[in-house]
């Protein structure tokens, strides 16, 4: 008997937890300041919603749209997710945020069937893999779910919702390097992990433009080092090139975590070497300036990168464009974007569309822009 | 001062399926050496974990100088002063022989270990017991000798009131004993009262003023050592004749089945030689720490041998694994029935056929029902009292388990067995059973090799007897003229003494 | 030579600052920068809280246990210091350092309940435990990060700052190791230690507590855990939700090759401190001699199962010589 | 001289209550799935819908076939950290090999045969090593063959696997509803049954876990099962790994990180004791889909990845607990009227 009761109690735990649980903390805190506790309600817009049952496709105000990030715990990815969640709001749409386990495509594709067994309307993906995640999206498509990419593309997409053209990221990031080392000098490049698919691609960009353009001639590419988006090992690798090139005069970072870490070597060991690359201000905050480490850098706004992404969605759910290159829709803040050609020889396998130029951050405006991002 | 510094009154302790003590009474004089005598399992090793507090005894109680005292743990038993030296020493391999004396009591400055000075004290201790290791050596690296010296010293230096000894000289040489003598006289002196277990009727004569007998965990008798013949002691401590306890066929002895030659394992045993034949039981006997289990499981391949070779059935043989000395037909009822025996959260049936479970299965898969019948023969052959075969082995009682193990052996078709103390911990009834089957197995043509320090049962049942000290044979007593003293003289025949002694026959 | 020295000479100790000493030789060939100062106190420091770990690991180990789930207590107790000083609770950097020590404490304190309570065995609890406080790291930050500069200044500057020219976090792993050595070598509760890990049931027969000393060992490694959260946080100037992932693996291999023997009762201070150097040495030195850093991964594990396989000749070897001695 | 042996018979068959009593966990597991599905079935409406459920319990079971042989180690009082790792590497060499060949049949091959390689060379250090436990020497190899993977995959991943038509079918293709491979699990998992309850070589296992020395003395040969075991980890890994190419179609250094602790959750929750000795298959099978529906239960409620693991982390401690306290419980087994 006294078993019985034990499986009993089991049960009961998982039940509570589940049921605890079914609130789910899928989304930050709208406002600006996130609280500690996951907020209660699955969808976080301000409107009051009646129950969303997503019925496939009901009235056309209650589409459900889900954004699926690299994976949880990289502040970019809150950001992106954070904007696709007002933009859906404001179009009067469900939004869905899930930021997988960690960065593997397998945890995104059971992300990606959980959601098309729930009978999403639309998905948004920023795809750790550029192969694996075809077949699941595909399956998604064949049920008449919208599928976009955002940030990093891969097969199976409808749309590539690009943040910045590969080529303009890798040019301000040449020009950055040019500009550091007065027009001559050694820099290396500290990456992500080494499968990152935008990372290649813009370092992919970078190499061609200096091949192409004798202006960059005397500057010397060192090397390319990894710091698998981790904190230690990025500083590691930044304090391997500092001592491994004592002439080293720019370190270029094309990822959020990396710039944090070499700035923060370069400030720690007061060493003369700048740092450019792509990075957050709210990371950056303290690292950005005249006399510090970084002058300045570059990045694109994620909460519009997240934005266009639900406009896209939209644009494709009530039929303004069906995708083919040349096409072009315009989103209800008024702004049209027009689909151009993919770009497979640096990645981008889909159409895309270009949401912006990479914004330029340095001493003075990276205040204001920390409380923004 | 009341006249005892300890007594026992009526203290029964019971395990499931035996009663370790039975109404026991015992009592110690201040500055005494007490000495106890029995037969393996006749309770002594119990009485003396009651006195130290491991064990809390069922009834009775325990008077400590004339007042009732009961210890829930053996720490409330050492504060009072009582420490005991264990036949199989309890101590720390990694730590240093300092720490196995202080451990529990160590010497401390405001919250520090005074290292310096409990090594000094330690080296001081060793000395006086002219022991041949250093205090910072590591426990591990001790031979079991060493050890108990170390006990000893641990015993000295709680400059305990009681001090218990239980098999002290088992391992140690001629030499060490006699050392061990002069310190326990030194302790007797200095007003400890001492408890002393042993075999050796040499112990009881050269030290104890009186001697308690125990018998089947029952109380027999107090008398001192002086008025006491060793007659006298081995009626006390057997009891019943010999003849009438074991029913020994009388069997003609077949060719040979085993034999051993100048079989040697580095640190354990050194040039055994010994043979038995079909149809005869062969007993091989000696003090603990002789080798005699080591020896065993060399033949049954448990372990390698570093030289020597076996035949069996006179054909060379290579046994390397018990699957495969069971394939030759040799077969092994081991010491340790509990943990290498049986599996004790299983029932009687899967423990009989574990052995052989091939027999039971076609092309790998078991046939439950076949199994079944061939266990319930087996179970009942041997006598095993049990309502079902799905009885956990945990529930029986020590004759019962070794029973069970009989069973198993029967599973294979074996030619020789080896029984290393089968009736160790077993209640007179079983015992009895235990030797009939052996003699059964005898009758049918099996060569036994029983192992065992009981001197009745050696006496009872075997047609020849080898003896073993430290790990050498030395020497074989046909049936007719192996008496108690002889054995017990060849027991404790050390190299050195056997060099130097040139006679062969050594006159009762 | 004096017995001492040649006593000294034969320990397991010796035998491990000479492979240090090797591996150093080597790097520092293929990249004479490796002996300088800067690298050397850049080791020390990026690895200060590993090797701080690696004595809280050693208690663990000596009892016989093990505990996987040090990386998640530092994340979650980095994490747990880092919020609260976002959200202005906590003044100043000793009580962010306490916070996050007390954290360790609590989540060490659990293992250690269920472990010895429980009676679960320590890799299936610690393996719980393990996903449980890094899953409590993402769920408490609602997977947000901490920025350098929602941190206190002080808290920053302590972290980063040195006194006596050597980095704080490296005098705080140095108090910590005397503290450690002179708990296990000169105080009752560090011999028994030693003793429940050398032989449970003498121990238990001595009238020691056991599991009040496991508890104790638990207990006491959250704490480090809980310590270097905040090192880590401090250091890296921002709490992120992964940070610390397999730290317990590294820590593990640090003791295996200091000599610490799993089944309980054998390891020293001296023996993981220098287990320690040769990890931190080993993670480092691959960047700095240019061997392909994909190598890194695997040259750790070779040299675990290697440490791991000479514990065991070493110990067959003292064994035989032990027999051998005891004359027949 | 009576006949000292008195013969009494001895009941032979395995009594009603026996069954009772092995059921007794498995009941309360049932009772848990059951639970599990229907707070499932209510809190998220299109949970029954047959097509998802298999699809994601095809996911759930790529992780399933390691529990399997992960079961076998339990019973035998061991741990095989190393399966993770070994997943990947089987699939690292399987996408090297077929991209190098481009015959997908050698590169199955390639997956099974490291994935063996590496269960026995597990094996091999116990057998000449027999004082290490399985932990530690399972905690190297994990690390090294994960190491060896991130070697050999080094800057790329290796991909494009799906483009095998066959092979992409091993993992999508369905007769009806019900995906081949979740048939496939089923059949295996119905072997593992049979071998580890009806067959002798279970038997075997099952005396090593309960007293590893009273088997050796016994004549088993404990050595050479213990090989035999963690090399069928090994190969059951490849299998794991080739399912998981042809799902995934592509490798990456990440792959099969925490199979570990899943497949030793399933077992645990399953009713395995972690002592060795003690276990049923059919709970293990039943505690596979329990965690793998519950998984997927949360996911349709959208609930954090992270929460998911604090409730897999807390429920194996849980049970583990549970077991223990259950035991203690139990009052001891009245002794046979001793003679």
């Amino acid at each position: 008997m006294k078993r019985k009761i034990i499986a009993l109690l089991l049960v009961l735990v998982i039940a509570l937890t589940a049921a605890a649980c079914g609130g789910g903390d899928t989304t930050p805190a709208a406002t600006e300041e996130p609280t500690t506790e996951a907020t209660p309600t699955p969808d976080a817009t301000a409107t009051p919603e009646e129950d969303d049952d997503p019925a496939d496709d009901g009235g056309d105000d209650d589409l459900t749209f889900a954004i699926i990030t690299k994976s949880a715990g990289i502040p970019f990815m809150e950001r992106m997710a954070y904007g696709f969640e007002n933009a859906a709001a404001a179009m009067g749409f469900n939004a869905i945020v899930q930021h997988p386990v960690d960065t593997t495509a397998e945890a995104q594709i059971t992300v990606i069937n959980n959601l098309v067994a729930q009978g999403v309307d639309g998905i948004a993906v920023a795809s750790n893999d550029p192969y694996a995640l075809e077949s699941a999206l595909q399956a998604a498509r064949d049920q008449g779910i919208v599928v976009v990419t955002l940030d990093s593309d891969t097969a199976g997409s409808q749309l590539f919702v690009n943040q910045a053209g590969v080529f303009e990221v890798a040019q301000v990031l040449v020009d950055s390097v040019y500009d550091m080392t007065g027009g001559a000098g050694q820099f290396a490049v500290l990456s992500a992990t080494s499968v990152a698919t935008n990372q290649n691609a813009w370092i992919a960009a970078m190499e061609e433009i200096i091949a192409q353009n004798d202006q960059y001639a005397e500057l010397e590419w060192l090397t390319t080092v990894f710091g698998d988006d981790e904190a230690q090992r990025s500083f590691d690798e930044t304090q391997s090139l500092l001592v491994n090139h004592p002439g080293l005069d720019v370190i270029v970072a094309p990822t959020t975590v990396g710039i944090m870490a070499a700035a923060q070597v370069v400030l720690q060991q007061d060493s003369d070497v700048l740092v450019a690359g792509l990075g957050l201000p709210s990371d950056m905050l303290g690292l950005v300036g005249d006399d510090l480490p970084t002058p300045y850098m570059y990045l694109w706004n994620p909460i519009e990168l997240g934005e266009v992404a639900a406009y896209a969605l939209a644009a494709f759910a009530n039929g303004d464009t069906d995708g083919s290159v040349g096409d072009t829709f315009t989103s209800i803040t008024g702004t049209t974007f027009t689909i151009i050609a993919a770009a497979p020889e640096v990645g981008i396998v889909n159409a895309q569309i270009i949401v912006g130029l990479p914004f330029r951050f340095d001493g003075d405006n990276i205040e204001e822009w920390a409380q923004v991002y | 001062m009341p006249e005892y510094i300890l007594e026992l009154r009526g203290i029964t302790k019971l395990f499931p399926g035996v009663k370790a003590l039975d109404k026991v009474d015992f009592q110690l004089k201040a500055g005494e050496i007490h000495a106890l005598m029995g037969e393996n399992g006749a309770g002594k090793s119990t009485l003396i974990k009651v006195i130290t507090g491991v064990h809390q005894p069922d009834m009775g109680e325990i008077v400590l100088d004339g007042k009732k005292v009961s210890f829930k743990s053996p720490r409330e038993a050492r504060q009072v002063g009582v420490a005991a030296i264990y036949q199989h020493v309890t101590a720390y391999p990694h730590l240093t022989v300092t720490e196995n004396i202080f451990m529990g009591h160590e010497k401390m400055k405001h919250g520090f270990i005074q290292w310096k000075a409990m090594h000094k004290e330690a080296q001081a201790l060793i000395e006086t017991l002219e022991a041949d290791f250093h205090a910072t050596d590591l426990m591990g690296d001790l031979s079991v000798a060493q050890q108990q010296m170390v006990e000893i010293a641990k015993a000295l230096s709680m400059d305990a009131r009681i001090i218990i000894m239980d098999e002290p000289t088992a391992a140690l040489t001629t030499g060490e004993a006699e050392r061990l003598y002069e310190i326990t006289e030194k302790l007797r002196d200095d007003g400890a009262a001492i408890i002393f277990i042993s075999h050796r009727f040499e112990d009881m004569y050269r030290l104890a003023s009186r001697v308690t007998v125990y018998r089947d965990s029952k109380y027999i008798w107090t008398r001192d050592v002086c008025d006491v013949s060793e007659a006298d002691l081995i009626q006390g401590m057997v009891g019943r004749e010999l003849t009438e306890l074991f029913p020994k066929p009388e069997l003609e002895i077949g060719d040979e089945a085993l034999r051993a030659e100048n079989l040697s394992r580095t640190g354990f045993f050194q040039d055994v030689n010994f043979k038995v034949n079909k149809g005869e039981i062969v007993g091989v006997t000696g003090l603990v720490g002789a080798g005699r289990t080591e020896v065993m499981e060399t033949l049954f391949g448990v372990t390698k041998a570093d030289s020597g070779t076996v035949y069996l059935h006179g054909e060379k043989v290579q046994i390397r694994s018990p699957q495969e000395a069971m394939k030759r037909g040799l077969g092994l009822l081991t010491e340790d029935r509990q943990h290498q025996g049986l599996i004790l959260n299983w029932g009687i049936g899967r423990n009989i056929t574990l052995a052989e479970l091939n027999q039971f299965a076609k092309l790998g898969v078991l046939d439950e029902k076949a199994e079944r019948a061939t266990a319930k023969t087996l179970a009942e052959r041997v006598g095993t009292k049990a309502n079902t075969l799905f009885d956990l082995a945990s529930s029986l009682s020590g004759g019962n388990q070794q029973k069970v193990v009989v069973a198993r052996a029967l599973t294979s078709k074996l030619n020789v067995l080896i029984m290393d103390e089968p009736t160790k911990g077993v209640d007179v009834g079983a015992k009895a059973a235990i030797y009939e089957i052996m003699g059964e197995l005898a009758e049918q043509g099996m060569g036994i090799i029983m192992v065992s320090s009981e001197m009745p049962e050696i006496l009872g049942m075997c047609d020849r007897i080898y003896v073993m000290c430290e790990g050498r044979i030395t020497g074989e007593l046909a049936r007719g003229e192996a008496t108690g003293e002889k054995i017990l003289e060849l027991a404790m025949k050390k190299r050195v003494a056997s060099e130097a002694d040139t006679e062969t026959e050594e006159t009762a | 030579m004096s017995l001492r020295l040649k006593k000294l000479v034969r320990t397991r100790e010796f035998s491990l600052l000479i492979v240090l000493i090797l591996l150093s030789a080597v790097i520092q060939w293929r990249n004479p920068h490796f002996l300088t100062a800067t690298v050397i106190d850049s080791i020390l420091r990026n690895y200060s809280y590993t090797i701080l770990m690696t004595s809280g690991m050693l208690m663990v180990l000596l009892v016989g246990g093990i505990d996987i789930s040090v990386g998640s207590t530092l994340a979650l107790s980095g994490m747990t210091s880092a919020l609260l000083m976002r959200e202005g609770i906590l003044p100043n950097w000793w009580m962010a350092y306490l916070t996050s020590l007390g954290v360790g404490i609590l989540c060490g304190l659990l293992v250690g309940i269920v472990i010895t309570k429980g009676k679960v065995l320590p890799i299936i609890a610690t393996l719980g435990f393990m996903y449980v406080f890094r899953g409590l790291t993402f769920f408490i930050s609602d997977s947000q990060w901490v920025g350098m500069m929602q941190l206190l200044e002080d808290f920053r500057d302590f972290s980063q700052g040195t006194s006596l020219g050597v980095s704080n976090l490296i005098w705080i792993t140095i108090v910590v190791y005397i503290f450690v050595f002179i708990l296990l070598k000169w105080t009752k509760l560090g011999r028994q230690v030693y003793a429940v890990g050398s032989n449970i049931e003498a121990a238990t027969v001595s009238g020691i507590r056991t599991d009040r000393i496991k508890l104790f060992v638990y207990a006491f490694n959250g704490a480090l855990a809980g310590l270097s959260g905040a090192m880590f946080v401090g250091f890296y100037a921002g709490a992120q939700n992964n940070i610390a992932m397999g730290l317990e693996l590294d820590i593990i291999a640090a003791c295996v090759i200091g000599g610490v023997s799993l089944k309980g009762g054998q390891g020293t201070i001296p023996g993981v401190l220098l287990g320690a150097l040769t990890i931190a040495v080993i993670n480092r030195s691959l960047s700095l001699t240019g061997i392909d850093p994909f190598w890194q991964q695997a040259i750790k594990g070779a040299v675990i199962l290697a440490a791991v396989m000479a514990n065991v000749l070493m110990q067959r070897q003292s064994v035989r010589r032990t027999l051998a001695r005891r004359e027949i | 001289m009576e006949n000292v042996i008195r013969r009494r018979s001895i009941d032979a068959n395995p009594p009603r209550g026996l069954k009772a009593r092995i059921m007794r966990w498995e009941f309360a597991l049932l009772l848990l799935f059951i639970g599990v599905n229907v707070i499932n079935m209510n809190l998220s409406p299109n949970f029954l819908n047959a097509h998802h459920l298999f699809t994601n319990i095809n996911t759930f079971l790529v992780n399933g076939l390691v529990a399997l042989p992960m079961a076998y180690c339990l019973l035998l009082g061991e741990i095989d950290l190393s399966v993770g790792s070994t997943v990947v590497l089987s699939a690292t060499l399987l996408g090297i090999v077929f991209n190098a060949t481009e015959s997908m049949v050698l590169g199955i091959l390639t997956a099974l045969a490291v994935g063996t390689l590496c269960g026995a060379l597990n094996g091999l250090i116990l057998i000449k090593f027999r004082e290490l436990s399985a932990m530690i020497v399972t905690l190297g190899t994990m690390i090294l063959y994960r190491g060896l993977a991130e070697r050999i995959l080094g800057a790329e991943a290796t991909g494009g696997m799906r483009t095998v038509e066959w092979f992409a079918n091993l993992f999508d293709a369905r007769i009806g509803p019900v995906p081949f491979f979740f048939i496939f699990f089923c059949v295996l998992a119905g072997v593992f049954w049979f071998v580890m309850h009806k067959t002798v070589f279970g038997r075997r296992m099952f005396a090593i876990g309960a007293n590893t020395q009273a088997a050796r003395y016994a004549g088993i040969n404990v050595e050479r099962t213990r090989f035999t075991v963690f090399t069928l980890t090994g190969l059951m890994c490849g299998v794991s790994a080739v399912f998981f190419t042809s799902w995934m179609g592509s490798v990456r250094n990440n792959v099969g990180e925490g199979y570990e602790l899943e497949a030793i959750a399933m077992c645990v929750l399953g009713g395995m004791s972690t002592a060795g000795g003690k276990g049923t298959f059919p709970g293990v099978i039943i505690a596979i889909f329990t965690l793998g529906l519950l998984r997927f239960g949360l996911g349709l409620l959208n609930v954090n990845p992270q929460t998911v693991r604090i409730i897999i982390g807390a429920l194996l401690i849980t049970v583990v607990v549970l077991q223990n306290v259950q035991r203690l419980f139990k009052k001891k087994p009245a002794p046979a009227n001793a003679s």
